[in-house]
């Protein structure tokens, strides 16, 4: 087992780029080659070290490999970028694209995640105790496919876009989401507790199950009756009709 | 006294090049053939004499020399961690080239007014495309006109008569006898009111109607309600009828379909709604750009860096992801510790949230007039005004290139020379 | 007398006109104001030409009311500007494109007067 | 600056040196026969070297190209490289940025490439891309096969106003030749629609394809012009296509050629060499067209091979581009051109395991494979339609190693055992073919053999050497050195400059943009210029004055003049 303790050493205003922060890339490292990671803060090239205590105990591949990060780091984007295995745990808020193109392992996020947590993901699974930002597991712009395999949950509420462009995997938002949940599904499966507004624009494929109200509902969802789900019945859709999606969408 | 024909006019993005600009003595004393709004701009306003600088933003500015106002703004941004290179959009094409080669070695973010007008336009080609053509085809063969969200009897006043509802061209002889204008609007404009058929949108529901269309279109009339965003069904039914039966469909869209809710989706829906429309007829849709050259920047942003907008530079590379590298985007969580604003007016046409951190950093600004940003800026530097004191490269809205003559002889140094000199100078700083 | 409006803002001709001379009077007077109809303005109490607050969830402003038949109900319209900018909704939401349009607002008669762009951008400061 | 070449296996076909040890004399940018004591000397240690690479066809500049990148912000962060010292940033992979297309190229070894498509309204934004591109020579070939003033022109048999309006386009585009894209079809796409074949006649102009495509040939010979017409047959994209090759082939008999070389070059012949009559019974025709080229001088074709992976298809053909947008459910760019053409820009992926992808994938090598005659079939993958072309060195290790090609047949659809023949051809081309067909023939082709493509006196000094000894290596088994090598030249010499050393940029100056400067008299030019005034009147959206591109646009000009040569017109 190896673990890492990260605490910030100052607070930081300008956002830090810290995708070496990953089981994959602290995993059989000491505590001084993982200090001497590289990180940016804006055009200053830096390292870890400069920026964060690090505490390492023990040594093992990435899959024993768990990340403790105590503070603030609303500051700090892309932790836990293409991580594949391994556990990063974080008392705080994180700042954008939290575990991007995450193939596996476990992220677990204490306070709120910024915009694009989960995008890309292929695997593994990322918990987010409190609210997420815009773009929750959703694409890079103009790529075909957002989160195509793993599981995202979120305790709180999500912004505008939960799933854009989703082709696999799976997304719990507890709370309410923005408007655009589901947006160009092509696979996930997406359920916000919550209420939400729009889900399922321009759907082809995948499952939206929505247990609060739909504010506004898009008019291009074909009606096909009730169905029970778990012993709750449901509105049941299919859609969205333009391009003749197989998306379902069940609204309370 | 010498007469200039065929002159390109420096303000909106029709840049109509049949202007003529009558000059007594390096002075403009007539524009015939521009709107209300280029002779204004041709005929000049208070200018900026001189460069001035002050250290704190309460203080009033003293006059300097362009030696000394280079020197501090090249100090200013060279010590920036996370420079903001804004504005560009009334500069032509050639400062653009300086612009990104600046930012490029400050490691900054560079981005253009469109960020506020039609960058969400961007983000919609990125989804779904773009099936455009230039201006002339539309001229030529159009024969039905929508404008959606657009208001061009005040934002663009001679497209109707050069370009659309009012011109003539070969399969279009007949001019506005043959043609049907629909617009789309949350309110009655003077566009509206000159219009065959004006549907009334409530306010931010856009997406829902372009949604409704296009599952009309699709053949799927049964899943849509009544009403779709205060728009009632049959007027929904009727519009689709017009589209599906024109010879040659041209909408037009401006910030009524950008900046209201869902953005971007609004007008990635509307290029679907296009692309859908021309398995029935030829459509092409066309975005109504704001200023005469904030075209040009996203063509040469594109082919030098391979992004047309909020490209930023920090790790020596472009990276770019609009929410999070726009202007408003790193303004708005306060990472920008230093901005260069030029040829645009963050003051003027920021929120008040932005325009509140750029008081609290040192801000330089390159610009020929006094507005908002010299309010909140640390350094000033005028300069000559691109398109009537400096020839040079400009596009127009529907990406047509064009060059801007020099109607008359500059007071003051170009864009270009002062942005090279700022290079220069950061460099010795850095001991490149 | 109060009204809850929504608040777009946007380009008109003389807004346009005066873009690049932004220190002058015109330029306030083709930007500082708010149009409603005819309806709206009959809820305020008060006539054209007179001063009103806007206030949102982002910040508040005085412009002048102007009439303008084209709104619906419950439409209020200031031209884009720094009068508009000082109430609009700073969030991008994701895209980089602030809320210019939209924007909850609460309009009501005013006795203060419209601050000139220097003293409007000074309270920035 | 004087520069030697020592102990290199040179492949110069067009003086008959096929790998002996040459050394190669470079003065002031131009091959001499000898140089002073004083020359700098490269050891070429028996590696091969070849002039630098020419490529005929490729979309590295303009409209389409920025619309491809606008469209493609993925493609973009796919290929990113932070900048250095020395070089701007690198971005892209079909799509590249400016600097990108220059530093790849020269990577490559490859110093001259040519635009393949810019509508004379557009040129200008053409060369303010050409502008930026670095270290490579270029040029752009200009639109004329929709173009209003041609049809008006072809209809009313004017070949001298045909031949005036030619010259004024290049010289107002500051084109260097006259493409032809899907004759008449770009004017129909202004109202959706398209011809349908040679003999469709276009509404509104009364004229046919076959008779836009023989006139511009002729109008193309009475100028001279250095290039031929550069014919992108209709119908392209079709199954069953290959009958409308064959017929636009047999329309050069029509013209004799006024220089040395091919009357008509019809280009990337993957895309135009379909049987079949639907998706069912698409098959590969490349034996009949590849058959056509061996048994006439007068037609040249290139390959447009394709690669497998990311791709972005970018054409004139307007009504192509939004069929495959349709067919494929993706993202689709479409700019009309007023009074002039059409163009489309769609994504797409290649995939093995796809029967039509895999037939076309075939179809490419049969062509080059089956045209005897390597100067009649050059090397391009169409960038990026067919692939970008930093995968050329993937194709010539196709080319030379059967053995290569059946390892990759074994991973494709079953469809290219039925559907094509490229299984059973077993040819192996040598360095010297490769050479033609990515040098010698494209310089033919183009008629630019004085300077380019070749290593004798007086051609401009561009060199590539590559790190592979022809006399130790045998490329029909190690395939793999093939293609590494002719990625990352060891030299990449650009009029006797290092440019590339060991795969790595080490230095970037401008190349030249070339365009033509065609003589014509004056009063066919008046004659013709009464018609042109009239449509800037009544139907373009922009002055006639402020049409032409400007010099400032074209500062490295390379003029090649021509005109004014009465030629035999049957």
């Amino acid at each position: 087992m190896q673990t890492v303790t990260i605490k910030p050493k100052k607070e930081m205003k300008i956002s830090v780029e810290a995708e070496n922060i990953s089981p994959d890339k602290f995993a059989g490292k000491t505590e001084k080659e993982i200090q001497s990671l590289e990180a940016w803060v804006g055009n200053q090239k830096t390292t870890l070290g400069e920026l964060f205590s690090i505490a390492v105990e023990g040594s093992a591949p990435a899959a024993d490999t768990k990340i403790i990060m105590e503070g603030d780091f609303s500051r700090v984007k892309r932790i836990g970028e293409g991580m594949t295995s391994g556990l990063v745990i974080i008392y705080g808020n994180v700042d954008m694209h939290l575990g991007n193109k995450m193939s596996g392992g476990n992220i677990s996020v204490k306070g709120n995640a910024d915009s694009w947590a989960g995008r890309e993901m292929k695997g593994g699974e990322l918990i987010i105790e409190g609210n997420a930002g815009y773009y929750l597991g959703s694409g890079y712009r103009g790529e075909t496919c957002g989160m195509r395999g793993g599981k995202i949950t979120v305790l709180g509420n999500a912004l505008d876009f939960v799933g854009e462009h989703m082709c696999g995997g799976e997304i719990i938002v507890k709370g309410n989401t923005g408007i655009l949940p589901g947006l160009s599904n092509n696979g996930g499966k997406i359920v916000i507790e919550g209420n939400t507004s729009r889900p399922g624009s321009e759907m082809s494929k995948g499952t939206i199950i929505i247990n609060g109200t739909v504010d506004e509902m898009m008019p291009v969802f074909k009606l096909e009756g009730n169905e029970d789900l778990g012993g709750v019945t449901y509105k049941k859709y299919t859609g969205d009709v333009i391009a003749n999606g197989k998306g379902l969408l069940y609204v309370r | 006294m010498t007469v200039i024909t065929d002159a390109l006019c420096p303000f909106c993005g029709c840049l109509c090049d049949d202007l003529t600009i009558v000059v007594d003595n390096n002075k403009i004393t007539d524009v015939k053939k521009a709107c209300k709004l280029g002779s204004a701009k041709i005929m000049g306003h208070h200018r900026i004499k001189a460069p001035m600088m002050r250290n704190d933003k309460n203080s009033e500015f003293r006059e300097v020399s362009y030696d000394e106002a280079i020197n501090e703004a090249a100090i200013i941004l060279s010590n920036s961690k996370r420079p903001l290179l804004y504005g560009w959009a009334s500069a032509v094409c050639e400062v653009h080239k300086k612009g990104i080669l600046l930012a490029e070695e400050l490691g900054a973010i560079i981005d253009n007014t469109a960020t506020v007008c039609h960058a969400p336009s961007t983000l919609a080609v990125h989804e779904k495309g773009l099936p455009s053509a230039t201006l002339g085809q539309i001229k030529n063969r159009a024969d039905v006109i929508v404008f959606w969200g657009s208001n061009p009897v005040h934002a663009h006043p001679r497209h109707m008569g050069r370009y659309s509802v009012f011109s003539k061209g070969l399969f279009t002889e007949k001019g506005r006898k043959a043609r049907k204008v629909i617009v789309v609007d949350v309110r009655k404009t003077e566009t509206a009111n000159m219009a065959d058929e004006y549907v009334q949108v409530q306010q931010g529901s856009d997406y829902l109607v372009v949604s409704a269309l296009r599952a009309i279109l699709s053949g799927h009339a049964d899943v849509v309600p009544d009403t779709v965003g205060g728009v009632s069904k049959e007027q929904l039914i009727k519009i689709v009828e017009v589209l599906k039966t024109a010879k040659f469909v041209s909408i037009f869209f401006g910030m009524g379909l950008t900046q209201s809710k869902s953005m971007y989706k609004n007008i990635d829906n509307a290029i679907s709604l296009t692309t859908e429309l021309n398995s029935f007829t030829k459509c092409v849709i066309t975005p109504m750009r704001g200023h005469y050259n904030v075209t040009g920047f996203g063509q040469v942003c594109s082919w030098e860096t391979g992004f047309a907008t909020a490209v930023d530079f920090a790790r020596g590379a472009p990276y770019y992801n609009p929410g999070e590298t726009a202007a408003n985007d790193v303004l708005l969580r306060k990472e920008t510790d230093a901005a260069m604003i030029i040829a645009g007016d963050a003051g003027a046409h920021f929120p008040a949230d932005s325009v509140r951190h750029l008081a609290r950093i040192p801000v330089v600004q390159i610009d020929p007039y006094w507005n908002p940003t010299t309010e909140v800026a640390n350094v000033v530097i005028p300069v000559a005004i691109c398109g009537v004191e400096v020839a040079g490269t400009a596009y127009r809205m529907d990406g047509v290139s064009l060059r801007m003559r020099k109607m008359v002889e500059p007071m003051h140094p170009p864009d270009t020379e002062i942005l090279e000199k700022i290079t220069e100078r950061v460099r010795e700083l850095r001991g490149e | 007398m109060a009204l809850n409006a929504i608040l777009i803002t946007g380009r008109t001709i003389n807004q346009g006109a005066t873009i690049e001379n932004k220190t002058s009077s015109d330029y306030q007077e083709a930007t500082a104001y708010c149009e409603l109809n005819p309806k709206d303005i009959g809820a305020l109490g008060i006539s054209p030409g007179s001063c009103v607050s806007v206030k949102t969830d982002h910040g508040d402003v005085v412009v002048k009311l102007k009439e303008n038949k084209g709104n619906p109900d419950g439409l209020a319209f200031i031209p884009m500007g720094p009068w508009a900018n000082a109430v609009v909704n700073p969030d991008t939401r994701g895209c980089g494109m602030p809320g210019f349009k939209g924007i909850p607002s609460r309009i009501e008669p005013t006795e203060k007067k419209v601050l000139t762009m220097k003293e409007l951008i000074a309270r920035y400061k | 600056m004087e520069l030697i070449i020592k102990n290199g296996a040179v492949y110069d076909p067009v003086n008959g040196i096929n790998g002996d040890k040459t050394d190669i004399s470079i003065k002031d940018g131009k091959i001499v026969d000898k140089v002073s004591g004083k020359a700098t000397v490269i050891d070429a240690g028996g590696r091969l070297v070849m002039a630098g690479g020419v490529d005929a066809h490729s979309h590295i500049a303009g409209a389409k190209v920025n619309v491809g990148r606008i469209m493609r912000p993925e493609d973009t962060r796919s290929g990113i490289k932070p900048r250095t010292k020395i070089t701007r940033p690198y971005t892209g992979y079909t799509v590249p940025n400016v600097y990108a297309m220059g530093y790849r190229y020269a990577q490559m070894g490859y110093t001259t490439v040519f635009e393949a498509a810019q509508a004379i309204m557009k040129a200008r934004h053409t060369h303010e891309e050409l502008e930026e591109i670095p270290i490579i020579d270029k040029g752009a070939l200009t639109l004329f096969g929709s173009n209003w003033p041609t049809m008006d022109f072809v209809r009313e048999k004017d070949m001298d106003k045909l031949a005036a309006y030619v010259a004024w386009g290049l010289l107002a585009s500051r084109g260097f030749g006259v493409k032809c894209v899907n004759p008449g079809g770009g004017e129909m796409w202004g109202f959706g629609k398209n011809v349908s074949g040679l003999d469709d006649v276009v509404p509104n102009f009364d004229v046919t394809p076959k008779e836009i495509i023989v006139s511009l040939m002729k109008a193309n010979e009475m100028l001279g012009l250095p290039h031929s017409v550069h014919l992108h047959c209709n119908n392209l994209g079709k199954p069953g296509n290959y009958k409308t090759t064959l017929a636009s082939m047999e329309l050069a008999n029509q013209v004799k050629a006024s220089k040395d070389r091919q009357v008509l070059h019809v280009t990337h012949l993957t895309f135009n060499s379909w049987g079949g009559t639907n998706w069912g019974d698409f098959e590969s025709k490349a034996d009949e067209v590849a058959n056509y080229l061996n048994n006439n001088s007068n037609v040249t074709g290139d390959m447009g091979q394709l690669i497998w992976g990311s791709a972005t298809t970018m054409t004139a053909d307007g009504p192509v581009q939004y069929a495959n947008a349709k067919l494929l459910h993706a993202k689709w760019g479409n700019g009309d051109v007023e009074l002039e053409d059409a163009s489309g820009v769609v994504p797409i992926f290649y995939v093995k395991q796809i029967s039509i992808h895999a037939i076309m994938w075939a179809i490419g090598l049969e062509l080059a494979l089956l045209t005897k005659d390597p100067y009649k079939m050059l090397l391009t993958t169409d960038h990026p339609n067919g692939g970008p072309f930093v995968n050329y060195p993937e194709v010539i290790a196709l080319l030379m190693s059967n053995k290569k090609r059946q390892e990759e047949i074994k991973t494709l659809h079953e469809a290219v055992h039925k559907r094509t023949m490229i299984p059973g051809i077993e040819r192996e081309l040598d360095f010297s073919e490769i050479a033609i067909m990515t040098r010698a023939g494209t310089a033919k082709v183009l008629g630019l053999l004085d300077t380019k493509g070749n290593l004798g006196i007086g051609a401009d000094a561009d060199i590539s050497i590559y790190d592979i000894k022809p006399d130790q290596i045998d490329p029909t088994v190690e395939h793999s050195k093939i293609k590494s090598a002719f990625s990352s030249a060891a030299y990449a010499i650009k009029d006797g400059q290092v440019v590339v050393k060991d795969g790595q940029i080490t230095s970037t100056p401008q190349g030249r943009t070339y365009w033509v400067d065609a003589y014509v008299p004056e009063q066919d030019t008046s004659e013709m210029m009464k018609d042109i005034v009239k449509k800037f009147k009544n139907y373009y959206s922009m002055q006639l004055a402020n049409y032409m591109v400007q010099d400032e646009y074209v500062t490295h000009a390379q003029v090649i003049k021509a005109g004014a040569i009465p030629v035999e017109v049957n």
